[in-house]
């Protein structure tokens, strides 16, 4: 069944037992939502230098940018940036791939419980929900860093 | 089978539908439960579609040679059903736009050019409601912010119908157009125009109803309801895509302003001024979607054949059997009016917490199509503290097996994620 | 036969429009010379909108289910199939709207509501030119009105072409949009587009095209044409009615404010304060024409299949015959550029001092449909000092013998009323 | 043939000899133009007390609007008010009924040359044509009345 091929176990699992939900301290929040279907994600992310130390999140949303926004902590958090922005970008190509990557070893070694969203990019209305909390990452770091910058040149 | 009182002979309308034989997904069977957002298309409005492409295709007015002549009468014989259909004094007052959404712009646009005693202005109000779709939202907060006009609304009490308590300080004397919706979209509520109308009329305000989420389902008569100006749109009720209506009191439309400038809505132009043509033909400028209006004709005669009286018995038949059989689905909460009465055929509901999203996806890979997010109504969802819903939406074709269908699927939906 | 250089496999083409077999007045053959009202429809554009009818008519966007995906899918693919048809260099360039008329109001409304430097208010200037359509003339002058700018125009020279001699004067510092046809409806002339864009960039005015005669007949490469919005309509290059166009440069559609409000181009509604979704979705409010798209994206593809380049190349041979052939009825007048060079396929004249009315009802008679009157370009009449004109035009289904048939009516109009 | 109903002999003699064409001097004047096509003319009306003493007109227009301007002038002119209304509501009649009206001996003593626009009536978009200056005609003689009201009760 088509169904299995999006809700993947894996997905389903980060969905009943989200890692990392909650606020906690960080260096940057944003505020991401999706227009079309109404979720909605706080997002904070803490850096120790070049480290990912914490991604603390919470919100509403479906199970899909539950899942992933916990995936998101799961593989990002203790990476260093430029790894952690490798992952960003290969999940990104991931969803952007209307269904028709198919993950290899390499991706899956990457990409870890993330490939389990392969079946998720054949959905184009999903397909958002699934990268919300990334974007919001991507946008929370560059706060981060933006900050830090300055708090340098200050 | 179910048998309810009032239901319509459904074996006989499905033929008439090619799309309801479909079959999603490998081997499901189309449950076409998203009526609010766009009706599906008889046969006989897709033959009237070919009928005019086929064969009489033409520009319409100012022509002299044959198809031009036909395709005018049929496209002037559309103003005459839908006309009827409203039971309009004049089709004169029958405006074809391209949907809901610019019928409602257009009033929006109109008062804000008019002259006086129309003009909206820095020193008036307009009035709307809290359940009000995007396209009767965003028209008035756009003429409030260019014109300084204050916008007020009616708040919605627990169970989704409007709390009309504090009436008389919402409209009031400085008010000059109520807008508000006939029956919701999100909500389903079926609203009080009388009590309405009347306050509207006590202080001379003019009052807008869309009627996008009625004209499908029930009858409508612009004389009874009192309105100044009533809008809708033809995918809803049958019609293609691409038209819409505006229908406004002919004095009215008179006195008030155009909004698009161009061909057809003019009477004579040089390049230092121009005089405009008489209502409708003032509001439509350019090429008007003919063969939509076409069609919308052979829609409205399609629902008329059967009979809106008919067609609302069978609705109502059915949102109460929905309605009750959805209360036994645990966890599940209908967002709206719980009962049947004074109310439209689409039903929002949360499913425990499970998000919208995922009930719609898993309902879907069953063939069921629901529709799931804020409705283009996100207030509505604010106001009730969700993100989004479910609605299921019925119309002539529904029938109680797809209740079923439907309530089997949210069961396993629970489970599924459960 | 005649035989031309140049021309296309009318014969095979002819067999995709099923109105070209029809027979009026009892047994006269229809020679349908009313393309630039508007024009006939494929086979292929027919069987667009019936697949979408009867298999995935939904409505677009927000849907989870099958049929919304599909209907999106459609819609949206439809987008890129225009884009890739006019060069555009993104597709969120490309905004549906209902017609061209529709789509030159929309840019008149975003330039009224803009902030600086695009506001259009009483200290600055809107150019037009004499012989555009009166979709390109009384937004115009109604944005005028209502702002204050002063409207101003280039005039015409004897042989119907713009005189821009005054180019200077008449395009200034305070310009802030110049808006002409690309090729004109009534007189056929193919107008310099890079002189007056050059003039306009010097200024730093916007240049709107409005390409409604252009997009059907020939190669539309908006990158290359240089101009900042180009409109133009469905219905007259093969597409259903009910569906215009309007492209416009990226950093321009981000910068501008809405035009309509509504559903699908909100970001975000509260009671209080929306936003709104980027470009093209800003500016199309409500369920928009979606079937249309989806039929003027099969347009887009029959036309292409063909080839723009050889369309142009056969209208071009027909016009040519078209001319030499009217040449030879005594007491005719080429109301327009008389030779094929920089001309469209619309061929305006007199017929002595017989009124169009008369020439185009006897005409009509013989199963010829030409289209008589001011063509919505009432000042070039003025211009002209006349009252109207009998209009003949081709398209790609034209043929030679079509031209015989048409002067050999002219002959017997002459006779009639000789 | 169709045409022939349209363009009876009648009608077209109207055109070619156009009966009282030319302005002359008269009690009121207007200017009417039909939009659509661009026809345009200008009418005198004469009274002399009761009875229509000249209808004077100019213009252009199409074979059927110059034609019924003719038979206007030869119709009415001569005729007392009242009768001059009647003609007046009978073409008018006629001219509505879409082709539908087959004239009788009746009409045909009222309508005279006008009978011969029954086949136009079957033309919608010709129709204004024929009217154009029965409508001019309606209007400046509503206009001398008002007048010649004014005069009386100055
Ligand atoms: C040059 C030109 N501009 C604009 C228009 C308006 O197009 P539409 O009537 O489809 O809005 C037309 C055709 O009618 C045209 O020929
Ligand atoms: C209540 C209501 N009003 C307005 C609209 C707008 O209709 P349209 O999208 O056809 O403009 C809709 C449907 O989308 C609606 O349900």
């Amino acid at each position: 069944m088509k169904l299995d091929s999006m809700y993947q176990d894996v997905i389903l699992d980060h969905y009943k037992h989200p890692h990392g939900r909650g606020l906690r301290d960080g260096d940057a929040e944003v505020h991401h939502t999706n227009p079309t279907c109404g979720d909605e994600i706080t997002l904070r992310v803490k850096l120790d230098g070049e480290i990912v130390s914490d991604i603390s999140y919470d919100g509403q949303g479906c199970s899909i940018s539950q899942a992933s926004a916990s995936v998101l902590n799961e593989l990002v958090v203790g990476k260093k940036l430029d790894e952690a922005w490798q992952v960003h970008g290969a999940f990104l190509e991931l969803m952007q791939s209307r269904g028709r990557l198919e993950p290899d070893d390499a991706m899956e070694e990457r990409l870890e419980d993330a490939v389990a969203f392969a079946g998720v990019s054949k959905y184009p209305a999903r397909v958002k929900c699934a990268l919300l909390s990334w974007m919001a990452w991507k946008d929370a770091t560059a706060w981060a860093l933006g900050e830090a910058a300055e708090k340098k040149s200050v | 089978m179910t048998h309810l009182p009032g239901l319509l002979d459904t074996e006989a309308i499905r033929k008439d539908f090619p799309i309801l034989d479909r079959v999603v997904h490998d081997g499901e069977k189309l449950v076409y439960l998203d009526n609010a957002a766009t009706s599906q298309k008889p046969r006989q409005v897709l033959d009237a579609l070919n009928a005019y492409y086929e064969r009489h295709n033409a520009n319409v007015h100012r022509g002299v040679h044959v198809l031009a002549e036909e395709a005018t009468a049929l496209y002037e014989g559309a103003r005459d059903k839908v006309a009827a259909f409203i039971n309009a004094p004049s089709r004169d007052e029958v405006i074809f736009t391209k949907n809901a959404s610019e019928s409602l712009n257009l009033v929006a646009n109109m008062l804000g050019w008019a002259e006086e005693p129309y003009r909206v202005d820095a020193e008036t109000e307009i009035v709307i409601t809290e359940m009000e779709h995007h396209s009767n939202i965003v028209p008035w907060q756009l003429l409030s912010q260019r014109t300084g006009a204050k916008l007020k609304w009616f708040g919605l009490t627990d169970d989704g119908r409007l709390d009309l308590s504090n009436i008389d300080e919402v409209i009031t004397e400085r008010t000059k157009i109520v807008s508000f919706t006939l029956v919701s979209n999100i909500l389903g509520t079926h609203n009080p125009v009388e009590t309405i109308v009347r306050r509207a009329q006590e202080v001379g305000a003019l009052v807008l109803l869309d009627a996008s989420q009625a004209a499908p389902h029930m009858v409508l008569d612009v004389q009874a309801l009192q309105a100044d100006f009533v809008a809708f749109t033809g995918h809803k009720m049958c019609g293609p895509t691409g038209i819409g209506v505006l229908w406004g009191r002919q004095e009215l439309l008179e006195d008030l302003p155009p909004f698009l400038g161009g061909g057809e809505m003019i009477e004579t132009v040089s390049m230092h001024s121009s005089t405009y043509a008489p209502a409708p033909y003032k509001f439509e400028a350019g090429t008007p979607p003919i063969a939509q209006a076409v069609g919308l004709g052979a829609a409205v005669d399609y629902l008329s054949a059967i009979g809106m009286d008919r067609i609302a018995a069978h609705e109502q038949a059915i949102t109460a059997y929905a309605l009750e059989r959805l209360a036994t689905v645990p966890g599940l909460r209908v967002i709206g009016p719980p009962t049947a009465e004074d109310r439209g055929a689409a039903i929002s509901f949360a499913l425990g917490d499970i998000h919208p999203h995922d009930v719609g996806q898993v309902l879907d890979e069953r063939g069921i199509a629901v529709r799931v997010g804020h409705h283009c109504a996100r207030p509505v969802c604010l106001r009730y503290g969700i993100p989004a819903t479910t609605r299921a939406s019925f119309y002539l074709y529904s029938t109680p097996g797809e209740v079923d269908v439907l309530v089997e699927g949210l069961e396993y939906v629970r489970n599924f994620f459960g």
